[in-house]
């Protein structure tokens, strides 16, 4: 998925206003757990960011909620998989200054973005549904930015409350934050964790997933299953460890699966593991 | 045929405050309810589709994702059913620290459905954060027990929502015996707290348009306590069916207004959840939780989802007890060198795990082949189950307020809302939708 | 230089004077094949026979992640967060690493000092530990696998004790300060001192001399290796991270909520990300990952005035905590013409 | 030599800024001076260096100081609009108030400039720093001989300085400088055109006693030098400022490495001038 570049933002932050008024901030959501607003809802801080912040909408938590005003901060969760959910995207679009993916949904469109055998809604929808008819739409999910244009993305299943608490204070002061282009191995290091994709061969996708996690799951020696998704740039580099887990004995088809589970958009996982494996059947 | 003439259709299009996209419909036919309907418009994730073909420790990472809320629930269930279908049997350790993690759970969750969702309707705010001037004491104590929840979870499964260090088998690392210390510590101070949800919605009315006689259905719980593992399902109706045998008495169909599948016992519509499982097994709880609750006994009525609510304070005052217990157990008996269960899958099978999530009964069904690669997968959530219960009492509300000559589609529409949040429904969690073979 | 002997039965209850003097640090076992250095509660932890740790020395001069100042925007002021000057003892440090803690100091000590790794270092002590080489290293081509200097004191082992190298005013003191715990030296000392050291010499897997690499390496800016060994790299920043004198780091502002503060924290960086190279604008002097991999074979192979050695020691770190498993000595050894292996 | 303070290494002073000129779309001119009226006092620099400017709570940038090396106390600096920090410099107005550490780097050699001819020869941006040295030729202007300065850009309302230099004209031919200005890809631009090396016959400088300085994108040194060495400039009296990603400015962090195994240095502290030689012998410099 081709990013945003982040080298300078188009749109000028909320900076001009802050001592007048407060910032307009909303959380919006599409298809997904949940899990990135509970956060949010819940970081230590919440309640001083209520105080800075005008919540515009928050339906999770605030009945005073409308998709429909302007926001200087809109932060977006889950993916698109529904025809409502692409028309509340349009309208959020629309009226936000700063548009932010949050979360493993927004971002790299969530872990119901594939199946087995590449299903297509329509097959996904008869497994599940059958022939009854539902009056919603549904659509393949999908991260946000295949339909329209993202300024910044804050991924995790769910986001780490320090992460949000650095693109809120980052835009809150008219700045904005800085991207991270570098694997969770790095942070692995840093944690001082014994590697475990070299100790005992566990199939870690740290290596091709964005840092930012502090590399949580090999702190507890549980192999990282790459909930952050690929690293951003085309610096995910699936290939090189699909070589690694071929050498130490992975089937094909499982790395697949595994790579597969977070970074299903990513335009280069199949063509990098076609380097490995050759073309697929 | 007498033509339809529809007078104030009463709609909520996206209910605030509750986890997940759905809206509320009624359409009236002159004086008469013709159309309750609770549209669910969350999208559809098909998890148990996208769960065939991964390998089943993927399979047990991915299915936490059907709900933020209840992330442990969505976990521990199906990882024992896993382990059931490879004939798997974990530690005692790794059942208690499941069980601990579980609590973490139910204690966040309920923490949050109370204070942060239902609480602010009771107190007439629009949410939390207006209530700050207010109800700061209250506030402090939702914190407090949120954290502790969060904190629980974070040390035993890596953090608050998803936790991955919840393994079949096992735990990747086991805390140490320091950490359970603390975890005990913080729990000791919590008991006062726990109680501010109760005294909370002690004092507000039970709205009796809602009340009814209604099938409650909840899991048994093992040894005899309370707690959310067991594994045979009692009915309020007097019956009881083997857990792993759900299938037979509870199906699901699909309805035209909602992603998410409608559930029913025996055809008809039932409830499960905190109210169900305090209705059946409320002499089961700790000491100072069964006190309270028959101090309360009136606002506890199995009639009244509205005694969903308190039945949840119940449980929280019971789960911090609890889990302080717990912890102090671990805190002596620790093996923090326990290995996870080392496992080879060599033969297929199917695995079926039931346990009470905080919503109630959550239903697991894993088929797994000879390679430990998930071919069938079966998830009922408690939401889809009481979703029929819930339309009816929308529709026993409707009713009650027109015949007291209240027409106001604004009142009626809140009013709705209140019920629905009582329910604490997990749309999401409802919306992962069954396969059909 | 002074020598004295250690004898085995007096080693614990010198550990235990050191951790009385500061925080004590020295390797320990993290896992099944791992080592690192941690801070030692119980003295019995100490692992003495390790290879090698995963994070290197540095890190307790030089931290992973620290504040540099914290600001007040209002009035535009910094208030830095100097380092406490808090003794720091470092048990157990290789001969490589110590090697790397001086060129760390020729980087960070010069002209222009870095007052937060000089305030720390100054307040180090550096105990040597004598070791046997594994596979993965190659000190001795690297002029590493001994040191003279850049030690308060160096443990050698012998069967019944260490023989110890005293290098600094420090060490003395130390010495003076606890005679209890030292014996002088005897004759079999020191025959078993050179027992170990030609075992030890004998034990590597490649010998001679690499002080002409740099040379070699530069002649083949164009070698196949770099690109057939850049295709299995993962660009995680292993190699960097875990190298005892690798020293990039990258600087963030971090504002609080309200604005009006904040801290300016620095980190370590790799030369193996895609940011390191980048400029404003969106160019990249290092845009490839072949780019990046060259760049750390020229930087490592640099010579280093100071210590009169290449800026890599020959740890193996690089090589051992390589999740793709690229071999930093067999790759430099192909390009130096003698082929694979030794 | 005394033993050097660490504490002065990372050292920040607190500027005010006077005045900001507008020179092009995307850049702009800003007087700073130090707030402290020691450290104005004593506060000297080089051209070819360059400071270290933070914005608190944004982040820190390495400028080129682009004034005269005899102004005490005041100095100025040309930003682009480029990124993080730089944006947000562009919002700033007279009196607000930025912290600067520096100079830093090795700046040119000036004392090899003397007596002899002066070739500046300028691409885009490149004319911040070689302003700083042009002044410095000016305010000492018995030290050099003639002097040329060739300012380059791709649209003609790009040229940085433009008016600036269009405006010394007349006092230029009476000093003997010549000021050759050209925009190499614009078609409404009504003076020269073509790349800078395509100017080096107008120059009024004599190729064997000059000393010449640059400073523009890599891309344009190797056509320079070519261009330069066939007309008989001597290669030792060619220098270059060069730029890198650079967090520290003081030899640090790292990112402005460059170089091979044998010759490896920080654009930083080694440069950010180098010299002709350096940069035939450290392969990647450019
Ligand atoms: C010796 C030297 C002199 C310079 N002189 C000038 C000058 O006179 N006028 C001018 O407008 N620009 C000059 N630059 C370039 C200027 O430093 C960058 O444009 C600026 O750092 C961009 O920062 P940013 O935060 O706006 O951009 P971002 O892209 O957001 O950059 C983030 C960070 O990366 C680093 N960085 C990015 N680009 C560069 C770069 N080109 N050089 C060094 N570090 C970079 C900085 O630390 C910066 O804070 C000079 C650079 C160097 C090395
Ligand atoms: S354990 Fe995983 S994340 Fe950590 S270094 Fe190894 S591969 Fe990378
Ligand atoms: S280690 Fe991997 S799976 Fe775990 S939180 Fe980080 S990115 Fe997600
Ligand atoms: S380059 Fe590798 S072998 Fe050399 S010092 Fe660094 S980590 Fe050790």
């Amino acid at each position: 998925m081709e990013r945003s570049k982040m080298i300078l933002p188009d749109h000028e932050i909320i900076e001009e206003c802050r001592d007048v008024c407060r910032a307009t901030v909303g959380v919006y959501v599409l298809t997904s757990c949940y899990g990135c607003q509970l956060v949010m809802a819940t970081v230590q801080k919440i309640m001083e960011i209520a105080n800075l912040v005008d919540f515009k909408c928050f339906y999770m938590v605030s009945s005073k909620s409308s998709m429909h005003e302007p926001v200087d901060i809109a932060f977006v969760e889950g993916s698109v998989s529904t025809e409502k959910d692409l028309e509340e995207l349009k309208e959020v679009r629309k009226n936000a200054k700063v548009l932010v993916a949050i979360g493993a949904c927004a971002v790299n469109g969530g872990v119901q973005s594939w199946s087995e055998g590449d299903l297509n809604y329509d097959e996904l929808y008869a497994s599940v549904y059958g022939d009854s008819k539902i009056k919603y739409k549904g659509l393949q999910a999908a991260p946000i930015d295949s339909y329209v244009k993202v300024d910044y993305f804050l991924p995790g299943c769910p986001p780490e409350e320090d992460e949000i608490m650095y693109f809120l204070s980052t835009f809150l002061f008219g700045s904005y934050p800085e991207e991270i282009d570098y694997p969770v191995c790095a942070e692995c290091r840093l944690e001082g964790n014994p590697c475990i994709l070299i100790e005992s061969d566990a199939p870690c996708l740290g290596p091709i997933t964005v840092a930012g996690c502090k590399a949580r799951c090999p702190s507890f020696g549980v192999p990282c299953i790459g909930c952050r998704g690929p690293v951003p740039h085309d610096n995910s580099w699936f290939d090189s460890l699909a070589l690694i887990f071929r050498n130490k004995g992975y089937s094909k088809d499982y790395i697949r699966e595994r790579m597969k589970i977070f970074c299903s958009f990513d335009k280069n996982l199949e063509e990098r593991l076609e380097k490995v494996f050759g073309r697929k059947k | 045929m007498p033509k339809k003439k529809i007078i104030h259709p009463i709609t909520v299009d996206h209910i605030a405050r509750i986890e997940g996209k759905a809206g509320i419909e009624v359409i009236l036919d002159g004086k008469k309810v013709d159309v309750v309907n609770v549209n669910v418009f969350e999208g559809p994730r098909f998890f148990e589709a996208i769960a065939v073909g991964k390998h089943v420790e993927e399979a047990v990472a991915v299915f936490p994702r059907v709900c933020s809320f209840c992330a442990a629930a969505h976990k521990i269930t199906p990882v024992l059913a896993a382990e059931n279908a490879m004939g798997l049997e974990p530690s005692e350790q790794t059942m208690k620290m499941r069980e601990l993690l579980y609590i973490g759970d139910f204690i966040q969750s309920h923490t949050l459905h109370l204070f942060f969702l239902a609480l602010p309707d009771f107190l007439g705010f629009p949410d939390v954060f207006s209530m700050q001037g207010a109800h700061k004491d209250i506030l402090n104590a939702a914190i407090a027990l949120k954290d502790i929840g969060a904190h629980i979870q974070t040390v035993i499964g890596s953090r608050a929502i998803h936790q991955e260090n919840a393994l079949i088998g096992g735990f990747g690392k086991i805390p140490p015996k320091k950490s359970w210390e603390t975890m005990r510590q913080k729990l000791r101070s919590l008991h006062d707290v726990a109680e501010e949800a109760l005294e909370q919605f002690v004092g507000f009315p039970l709205w009796p348009e809602v009340e009814a006689d209604r099938v409650h259905l909840a899991l048994e719980p093992i040894d005899g306590t309370y707690t959310m593992f067991g594994n045979t399902i009692h009915a309020s109706d007097g019956s009881k069916f083997k857990a792993n045998a759900y299938q037979m008495r509870i199906s699901e169909k699909v309805v035209p207004h909602s992603f998410a599948k409608h559930g029913s016992y025996n055809d008809q519509p039932f409830m499960t959840g905190a109210l169900s499982r305090f209705t059946l097994f409320n002499d089961r709880l700790s000491k100072r939780a069964k006190l309270l609750a028959r101090t309360y006994e009136e606002y506890l009525d199995a009639k009244n989802p509205l005694s969903n609510n308190l039945a949840q304070a119940i449980e929280l005052i019971h789960y911090i007890h609890r889990a302080e217990i717990m912890a102090d157990e671990l805190a002596s008996s620790i093996k923090p060198n326990e290995r996870r269960v080392e496992f080879e899958i060599t033969k297929a099978a199917t695995g079926v795990c039931v346990t009470e999530a905080p919503r109630g009964l959550l239903a697991y069904t894993l088929k797994i082949n000879k390679n430990g690669v998930i071919r069938a997968a079966n998830i009922i959530t408690p939401t889809a189950m009481y979703l029929p219960m819930m339309e009816a009492d929308l529709r026993r509300m409707v009713e009650g307020l027109l015949e007291q000559g209240i027409t106001d589609s604004k009142t009626i529409a809140q009013k709705l809302e209140t019920v629905v949040r009582s329910y604490d429904p997990c749309v999401s969690c409802s919306v992962h939708v069954a396969r059909v073979k | 230089m002074r020598y004295v002997k250690l004898p085995k039965e007096k080693v614990c209850e010198f550990l235990e004077r050191l951790k009385s003097m500061g925080t004590l640090y020295g390797p320990k076992k993290i896992s099944e094949k791992f080592y690192d250095f941690r801070e030692i509660g119980d003295v019995k932890e100490v692992e003495f026979e390790y290879n090698r740790t995963i994070t290197p020395p540095r890190k307790y001069f030089f931290p992973e992640r620290e504040t540099v100042f914290t600001f007040d925007t209002v009035n535009v002021e910094i208030h830095e967060t100097m380092p406490e000057g808090k003794p720091i003892i470092l048990f157990g440090v290789h001969a490589c690493d110590i090697v790397g803690l001086r060129i760390m100091d020729s980087r960070f000590i010069d002209d222009l000092p870095d007052p937060y790794y000089q305030i720390r270092r100054e307040n180090g002590i550096i105990i040597g530990l004598s070791c046997l080489p594994d596979e993965y290293c190659f000190c001795s081509v690297r002029r590493t696998d001994f040191v003279d200097a850049g030690f308060d004191l160096f443990l050698h082992l012998l069967p019944d004790g260490y023989l110890v190298r005293v290098g600094t005013v420090t060490g003395h003191k130390l010495i003076e300060n606890s005679p209890e715990y030292f014996e002088e030296i005897s004759s079999e000392d020191k025959d078993n001192f050179a027992k170990f050291e030609t075992k030890r010499r004998s034990m590597f897997t490649v010998q001679g001399n690499w002080d002409d690499m740099r040379y070699r390496l530069e002649l083949h800016l164009d070698h196949p290796m770099y690109m057939r060994e850049s295709d299995k790299c993962l660009g995680c920043g292993n190699c960097t991270l875990t190298c005892p004198t690798c020293r990039c780091y990258e600087v963030k502002d971090l504002p609080t909520l309200d604005g009006t503060g904040g801290e300016r924290i620095r980190f370590w960086d790799s030369c193996q990300f895609r940011s390191h190279g980048l400029v404003a604008g969106g160019h990249n002097f290092r845009p490839t990952k072949k780019d990046r991999f060259l760049n750390r074979y020229q930087c490592k192979n640099a010579y280093c005035e100071t210590t009169t050695t290449s800026y890599c020691v020959g740890c193996g770190r690089c090589t051992y905590f390589c999740p793709a498993d690229i071999q930093f000595k067999e790759n430099l050894l192909e390009v130096y013409g003698t082929g694979g292996g030794a | 030599m005394s033993k050097p303070d660490p504490m002065k290494t990372y050292e920040t002073h607190k500027c005010r800024l006077l005045r900001v000129y507008g020179l092009t779309e995307h850049e702009k001119l800003f007087l700073f001076r130090f707030d402290d009226p020691e450290i104005a006092q004593s506060w000297r620099f080089m051209p070819g260096q360059f400071v270290e400017l933070s914005l608190l709570g944004h982040g820190e940038v390495p400028i080129s100081i682009c004034s005269s090396a005899r102004r005490m106390g005041f100095f100025e600096l040309c930003i682009r609009k480029a990124g993080r920090v730089t944006s947000e410099i562009h919002k700033l107005k007279p009196g607000d108030m930025v912290r600067i550490r520096g100079p830093y780097g090795n700046g040119f050699p000036m004392d090899r400039f003397y007596d002899r001819d002066l070739l500046l020869v300028a691409a885009g941006l490149g004319m911040a720093p070689l302003r700083s040295v042009f002044l410095y030729a000016l305010d000492n202007r018995w030290l050099f001989g003639n002097i040329t300065i060739i300012n380059s850009s791709k649209l003609g309302k790009e040229l940085l300085f433009a008016k600036e230099l269009k405006a010394m004209r007349d006092i230029a031919t009476a000093e003997n400088i010549e000021i050759i200005q050209t925009a190499t890809r614009d078609p409404d631009w009504g003076g020269l055109t073509g790349r800078a090396p395509t100017h080096l016959d107008k120059v009024n400088v004599d190729p064997t006693k000059c000393t010449a300085a640059l400073c523009g994108p890599p891309r344009m040194y190797k056509s320079m030098f070519e261009q330069m060495i066939k007309l008989g400039y001597d290669p030792r009296y060619i220098f270059v400022n060069l730029e890198r990603r650079m967090k520290c400015g003081v030899g640090k962090c790292g990112h402005c490495n460059i170089g091979t195994a044998t010759s490896w240095k920080y654009t930083c502290k080694d440069g950010p001038v180098f010299d002709y030689y350096d940069i035939i012998s450290i392969p990647g410099l450019i």
